[in-house]
């Protein structure tokens, strides 16, 4: 492959990486404190939904994005309630979101657009449209570098570059803060923050609220910058392969951020191509498809290197029996 | 002592859970224009009130009993088979290779065949999770979800590069040959002096289903295996103490597990379908974590549970029909039923707890 | 001390687990700049009520004061405020942190880390100076010992500035000199004014550092005396109710032919650090072997390897053949099947299932018995009528087959399983910690079965922490340290005082 | 009554299903009747859906799609009196059936003449939906027309994938459209479905042609589709729902002559479509009406003359 059709699929990764790493940083911040989230599709479908619904309503991608990120907020807050408020199961909690989102967006849809569970298609200023980075025009003559800056940096909606901050930022605020220490014990040793005189509780509303706010942009990004419009199912497995990555990465953020990237291009390569032929041996698409669970599936089998959940991940803190 | 007795437990809090997720529901429906009671009407008369709407109630709810089961043993083992819907994808491949590649000379033997492997497919796709969670400790919950994808790509794969037959452009399988048509409900009726829907697709499987919560009673609490699994189950601690391998019971857990979901084909492919489609199961593996829920992981309950499904299905189907209410709404209902049995479980129970508790202190 | 007022006081404090009750109306005063212990059997509420004063439970009733002030205390942000810290007795630590981000937590000063982390540094070394409490604090948590793990714990406490200090039962998991550092610790602080609340169930430490004492039993609080004005006999009548007699009426053994050979048994755990370093013992019919040690060291480990609970090497031979350590065969039927019972240390997590009925679990581990069988079916009736039998003749009370195993008192567990494991008539009988939270008339009782079973015959492995049953039920004793056995003692011709020193790990004049 | 099962894409897809519902709208409009409409959502269904409109009494009942082939000659036996009407299906059995195709060729032979003209680059786009013939069978007339035109000109050719999910996947619709506009094609042809939608915005946000299907896709970008091939299922389920009970089974096919497909010209793409271009796709309709000229179907022998798939 050489740089010019490297370069196409190279943005098509980010792009298509974008919401993974969102809601995979999502996951991070709510399994580091030991709140286990299989919902993190469902809350991307719930915002994709109210995000394009309140964007074409209001013809404002950002009054879209609030609402996006409200809704999933709520489905988070859902979460909390039956996880750590009433100790319920975690993941049972995961699966009936999931439904719920399912379920409700097509209902409100078809109730407010008529339109067979969709919104109407997003215009002008109700989808986030590509920036340009500063020196894109200029720049994209010089070889190599030129290409690389202007075709693939520059050029993506401003929450493709909020989600790839939002690396760092995770990592500043989970090692370099007080908060941060506070959330990881909290997934480690509940106990332990609890009689050190810090709420476990409303750490892990914190960390889940956080889930919520991330979750909720990319379900925005899907709706209302990757596309235009919301139709039912969009997020396509979505929180699923952001969960595998999760794990994949071990819930550290510089490695989610290259484990999405990494599914990002095997989606982006599985778009353009249908089937793969590597020196005479051809890989169907389905097998690009699967990939990204099986790769999973192998580093949670241990056999290259071993993932390890935070210890009172998925289980309620309970003091009295 | 316990908080409070046992009748509260398995009778008074599902009923309250259900009842709050039927009252939210209503509040739903309410909410997008509509008629809660007219709903409910309608989906009576739709999934109860013929011999039509009972054949597909039961239809599904046949579905619905296998991947219920499945969901329900491994819960006894303290494990969470997320994975019903891969093992039943499988399942439904192991059913059209037996009915497209086996002359059959009649539709019982191809039962017992299809069943077979069937069960063996769904096994085999539960077994590697199985076997990952006993040795190497990955959660298995993650492993099942990870199969059901990987299972709709197997599937994806197959129906459109293997057994699509030359020709014909969706990706499924051939029709199965007439020999492997399993009696409906009207078939078998009919012999009785009953006349049941010619139209409706519940079949023979459904006595397979009743067949296989009995045996799953039976194993459950008669048997030393299920003893076992209980055991272990309740502490896995305790288990090592008394010689209970992990490793076999979570093996021949997710085995029977896996096997039931994969089962369910024999009811949606061989008896409805009549050849293998794309995203046959339709769901069907996660409802069966709700009804595993609801009925409490009993084999009676599940019984009930998967009728209830069956109604709501059938009931759904009918509304996205004859009104403007999508068949989304089952899904949201199915969502609240998981949420208020499964999640919020505590929500009710606290409550009711700290409620019998002050009874027993009032009377002593 | 009169016209000063007490650093602190609980009035009427009520809390219930549910249906158990765990504190009742209790009421207490410390008098500041001195030690109160607090002593009471297992479950007799000791914990809770330190952890109502700490803010980790709420309590039912009661009001609590501080310094003569009525306080509030919902959490333990309050505790901390107060002045109060606490170890608990299962550490509140993070394994996977430092020491240092351990002692920060929730006492960290400004949102950002690095200026927490350099001041508790510097506070850190002070106080290593000031109270002997060395640990290195960049090492991790869970790669430094337990007697470390509780420094760690003081240290917090002192971090937040208490002047109130609860510990809860800190030496069960020490060694001897050990303890007595952590003693030292405690008269420093003591003499820096500080209060401090001790709880233990070992008599001699209440007598030897405390200023007071109370004494607790079934959640209720039977007394509270000067220590100097006591002895630890008066002490133990107040703990139980009623006159201890802690001797067991026992002929002596006729040891028969070698049951049990033991060689070079190593043991790792599931982190892979060696637990048993090569022990050698052999056991005879028809006679006890006590297996004496601080826990924590080994000797549960050994006693899972017997039982088949986790794998070994080296060599066990039983009546002459040799035991599989690993792998197939090596589980707890093969051991049921070569004529080994167990009584294990933990009859709630490993010797029942909680939500088993009692005849359920009356088959635990044996439901593989042909009596109990039909083909794959398990015969329930027989069951029943079989369980019917034992309570009978344990007097376990409730006599309820049907009732679950949780529903009975800790007492009557504990009968249920000792009834299923010694009439099986074993040759072999494991026992860990027989009586532990057991009352004194069940304590009796299973005592007695204990040896009725050596004198038919069996050989009997009896591991225990409290050194009395050790002296009362053993034919020999040997006491482990460190993965290792320090020689053996018989019974008349030793004392706890001996005792204690081998299980410092000071090995006396024989080996 | 009547009764519409759509197909998996849905009905609001702004292409196939939701031509058909243009027309029973249309049917419904102008006679006041009313007609009973499902959207399919799995395979599963297809059968359960045909049986229950029978069941009730529907008539006809209009089904959409190549995928009620085999659900529809299971079911149609058993309602005898019922008529069906399957849109894409011309090859099953079955007298209380009337199955329609359309010469699909034909009208994507015009819309690939279009582009052909309109491209400045010389490289023109063709995302299909699902990989069967039938979706070859667009792209084999449109390359044809674009060869007519410049013989020169590049086609790229991609499929959305080999399952259903490729009727509505406007993401992979977009990102393909990406990947062709990087390739040089300066004017697109989406014959996908409701993938079509992703196509038709991504082409509209990057400044480059597309071309709708099915429906007048026209409106959904003005000025920025250049032409939509018509296939007219509108007019198909119109005529069946007006007919009622009398509709007549059989098979037929509609090509240019029937008016079955052509092109969309309306205010949209008025000032794209110049009038030079114009009268050169008139004239080769004509042409092909009068067999003048002879677009290759794909069906016959399963290949396309001038483009690989
Ligand atoms: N979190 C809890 N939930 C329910 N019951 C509890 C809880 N903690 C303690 N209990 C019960 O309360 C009673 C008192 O327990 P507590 O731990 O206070 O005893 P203790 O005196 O500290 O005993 P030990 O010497 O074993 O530590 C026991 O019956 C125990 O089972
Ligand atoms: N964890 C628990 N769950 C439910 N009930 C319990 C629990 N623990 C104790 N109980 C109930 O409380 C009662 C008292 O139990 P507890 O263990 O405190 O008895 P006890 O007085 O210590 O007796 P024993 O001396 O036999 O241990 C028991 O009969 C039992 O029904
Ligand atoms: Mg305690
Ligand atoms: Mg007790």
């Amino acid at each position: 492959m050489d740089l010019m059709t490297l370069i196409p699929v190279l943005d098509s990764t980010i792009r298509l990486s974008t919401p993974l790493l969102l809601a995979c940083l999502a996951g991070l911040f709510s399994e580091r404190a030991g709140v286990f989230d299989i919902g993190l599709e469902g809350k991307m479908l719930m915002a994709a939904f109210f995000s394009a619904a309140i964007a074409s309503v209001t013809g404002s991608v950002w009054l879209g994005l609030l609402a996006g990120i409200a809704s999933s907020m709520v489905l988070a807050g859902l979460h909390g309630l039956a996880s750590i408020t009433f100790r319920g199961n975690q993941l049972i909690s995961g699966v009936a979101i999931n439904f719920l989102a399912a379920g409700i967006t097509v209902l409100i849809a078809q109730h407010w657009f008529h339109q067979g569970g969709r919104t109407p298609s997003l215009i002008g200023a109700g989808r986030f449209s590509p920036i340009e980075l500063p020196l894109a025009g200029p720049l994209s003559g010089v070889p190599v570098l030129g290409p690389v800056y202007s075709d693939l940096l520059s050029g993506h909606s401003v929450l493709v570059y909020i989600a790839f901050l939002a690396v760092p930022a995770t990592w500043w605020v989970l090692y370099r803060t007080r908060f941060g220490l506070r959330l990881r014990a909290v997934g480690e040793n509940p106990a332990a923050v609890d009689t050190s005189g810090v709420s476990v509780v409303g750490m892990r509303y914190a960390a889940v609220a956080i889930c919520g706010l991330l979750c909720g942009i990319a379900g925005a990004y899907l709706a209302t910058a990757l596309q235009a419009g919301f139709v039912k199912d969009m997020t396509a497995g979505r929180g699923f392969i952001a969960l595998a990555a999760l794990i994949f990465a071990k819930w550290r953020p510089w490695h989610a951020m290259w484990a999405c990237l990494l599914f990002g291009f095997l989606q982006a390569v599985a778009l353009r191509y249908q089937n793969i032929d590597i020196g005479g041996v051809v890989i169907p698409v389905q097998v690009m498809d699967a990939l990204p669970y099986i790769l999973t599936v192998v580093i949670l089998a241990g056999f290259v290197g071993k993932a390890i959940p935070p210890r009172a991940g998925g289980e309620p803190y309970v003091k009295e029996r | 002592m316990d908080k409070m007795p046992k009748w509260a437990d398995v009778v008074l809090i599902p009923l309250i859970s259900l009842i709050l997720a039927a009252a939210l529901s209503a509040l739903v429906i309410l909410g997008i224009g509509e008629d809660p009671v007219a709903a409910v009407k309608m989906m009576v008369s739709g999934a109860l009130g013929s011999t039509y709407g009972w054949g597909y109630t039961l239809y599904y709810a046949t579905n619905f009993m296998f991947t219920g089961l499945a969901v329900a043993v491994a819960f006894h083992a303290r494990l969470f088979n997320i994975g019903g819907e891969g093992q039943a994808m499988l399942g439904g491949l192991g059913v059209a290779l037996m009915c497209l590649y086996v002359p059959w000379p009649h539709w019982s033997l191809a039962l017992i065949g299809a069943t077979t492997l069937a069960a063996l497919f769904g096994a085999a796709w539960a077994m590697i999770p199985a076997w990952l969670q006993a040795k190497r400790g990955s959660h298995i919950v993650i492993t099942t979800i990870m199969f059901n994808f990987i299972a709709s790509a197997v599937l994806n794969y197959v129906l459109v590069n293997l057994m699509r037959p030359k020709g014909s452009m969706d990706p499924a399988t051939a029709r199965f040959p007439e020999a492997a048509h399993l009696p409906t409900l009207h078939d078998l009726l009919a012999p009785l002096g009953i006349s049941f829907s010619k139209a409706a697709p519940a079949n023979v499987s459904l006595l397979v289903a009743v067949a296989a919560c009995i045996l799953v009673w039976l194993l459950i609490w008669r048997t030393r295996l299920g003893y076992e699994i209980r055991a272990y189950g309740h502490s896995e601690t305790g288990a090592l103490y008394a010689g209970i391998s992990p490793v076999k019971i979570t093996m021949i857990t997710m085995l029977i597990s896996g096997g039931l979901a994969g089962m369910m084909a024999i009811n949606n492919v061989m008896g409805e379908a009549e050849r293998l489609v794309l995203n046959a199961t339709e769901g069907a593996g996660f409802i069966g974590i709700a009804v595993a829920l609801m009925g409490r992981s009993h084999p009676f309950g599940v019984f009930l549970a998967a009728i209830l499904f069956g109604f709501l299905y059938q009931g759904g189907a009918e509304l996205a029909l004859w009104t403007s209410i999508p068949r989304e709404l089952i899904v949201v209902i199915q969502a609240l039923v998981i949420l208020f049995t499964g999640a919020l479980d505590n929500m009710v129970r606290m409550p009711l707890e700290k409620l019998f508790l002050s009874l027993r202190r009032a009377r002593t | 001390m009169s016209d000063t007022s007490p650093a602190i006081e609980l009035r009427g404090i009520s809390k219930a687990f549910g249906p158990v009750q765990a504190n009742k109306d209790i009421s207490i005063r410390v008098m500041p700049g001195t030690i109160h212990g607090i002593i009471g059997e297992n479950g007799a509420g000791k914990s809770t009520l330190m952890s109502i004063l700490y803010g980790f439970y709420k309590a039912d009733a009661g009001e609590v004061f501080i310094n003569g002030r009525k306080t509030e205390i919902p959490d333990s942000q309050a505790a901390i405020s107060a002045g109060i810290g606490m170890v608990f007795q299962h550490f509140k630590l993070v394994e996977t942190f430092t020491v240092l981000e351990n002692v920060i937590l929730g006492a960290e000063e400004g949102r950002l880390l690095r200026p927490s982390l350099a001041r508790a540094r510097k506070v850190l070394a002070e106080l290593a100076v000031e109270y002997e409490l060395n640990v290195d604090p960049d090492a991790r948590i869970d790669q430094i010992g337990v007697g470390m793990q509780q420094r760690v714990e003081i240290l917090k406490a002192l971090y937040r500035q208490a002047d109130i200090l609860i510990l809860d039962e800190p030496t069960g998991v020490l060694t001897p000199p050990e303890a007595d550092h952590l003693f030292r610790i405690l008269d420093n602080l003591r003499a820096e004014g500080k209060t401090i609340i001790l709880i233990t169930h070992k008599l001699r430490e209440i007598m030897d550092i405390t200023d007071t004492v109370s004494v607790m039993r079934r959640g209720e609080m039977t007394a509270t005396v000067k220590t100097a004005e006591t002895t630890p006999e008066e002490l133990a009548e107040l703990m139980v109710g009623r006159k201890v007699l802690l001797r067991v009426d026992k002929a002596p053994a006729t040891p028969g032919k070698m049951v049990l050979e033991v060689k070079n048994l190593r043991v790792r755990d599931d982190q892979r650090v060696e637990r048993v370093k090569g022990v050698d013992l052999n056991l005879r019919a028809g006679e006890i072997l006590g297996i004496a040690g601080v826990a924590g060291n080994g000797q549960s480990e050994l006693l899972e390897v017997l039982g088949g609970m986790r794998p070994a090497t080296g060599t066990v031979t039983l009546n002459g053949t040799t035991l599989k350590l690993e792998g197939r065969g090596s589980d707890g039927q093969s051991r049921r099947a070569a004529g080994i019972a167990h009584v294990p240390e933990d009859r709630q997590r490993e010797g029942l299932i909680m939500e088993f009925h009692a005849w359920e679990n009356v088959a635990f581990g044996y439901h593989h018995d042909p009596a109990f069988c039909r083909g794959p079916l398990m015969v329930n009736a027989a069951l029943v009528r079989d369980t019917e039998a034992k309570m009978e003749k344990f007097d376990v009370r409730p006599p309820d087959p049907a009732l679950a195993a949780k529903n009975f008192s800790g007492g009557n567990q504990q009968k249920i399983v000792v009834a299923r494991e010694i009439e099986r008539n074993p040759d072999l009988l494991l026992v860990g910690q027989p009586t532990r939270g057991v009352d004194i008339g069940a304590i009796e009782f299973i005592h007695k079965q204990i040896v009725a079973l050596r004198d038919q015959g069996a050989a009997v492995l009896l591991v225990s922490v409290e050194l009395d049953e050790i002296l009362a039920l053993s034919d020999r004793i040997a006491v482990m340290f460190d993965g290792r056995l320090m020689g053996e003692r018989l019974p008349d011709q030793t004392d706890e005082r001996e005792l204690g020193l081998l299980m410092a790990g000071v090995s006396g004049a024989a080996a | 009554e009547p009764a519409l099962i759509f197909d998996l894409g849905g009905k609001f897809d702004k292409s196939f299903n939701e031509a058909a519902f243009t027309g029973a709208q249309r049917w419904a409009d102008e006679t006041g009747g009313s007609f009973r409409e499902i959207e399919l959502q799995s395979e599963a269904q297809r059968e359960q859906a045909l049986r229950r409109f029978a069941e009730a009494g529907a008539n006809p009942i209009i089904t959409m799609g190549f995928a009620m082939a085999d659900p529809l000659s299971n079911v149609a036996p058993d309602y005898p009196d019922t008529k069906f009407v399957v849109v894409d299906v011309t090859w099953i059995k079955g007298d209380n059936i009337r199955q329609l195709g359309f010469a699909e060729h034909e009208g994507s032979y015009l819309v690939g003449m279009l582009a052909a003209m309109a491209s400045k680059s010389g490289t023109v786009g063709f995302i299909g939906g699902m990989d069967v013939p039938l979706i070859r069978h667009f792209g084999c007339g449109y390359a044809q027309g674009v060869k007519a035109v410049n013989p020169d000109a590049k086609i790229i050719a991609n499929m959305t994938g080999t399952t259903p999910a490729a009727w509505n996947d406007p993401v992979k619709g977009s990102e393909l459209t990406k990947a062709q506009i990087s390739q040089g094609a300066d004017v697109i042809y989406a014959a996908a479905g409701g993938t079509g939608v992703g196509v038709l915005q991504t082409a509209a946000d990057e400044g480059i042609l597309s071309i709708g299907v099915d429906s007048n896709q026209n409106h959904l970008h003005p000025g920025k589709v250049l032409t939509s091939m018509l296939k007219r299922v509108d007019v198909a389920v119109y005529d069946a729902m007006k007919a009622g009970n009398d509709v007549e089974p059989g098979v037929f096919v509609l090509g240019l002559a029937e008016d079955g497909v052509g092109y969309a010209l309306d205010d949209n793409n008025a000032a794209l479509i110049t009038p030079e271009m114009k009268a050169a796709a008139d004239s080769a309709r004509d042409k092909i009406i009068s067999g003048d000229i002879k677009v290759t179907s794909y069906y016959e022998n399963d290949s396309c003359p001038v483009l690989d798939f």
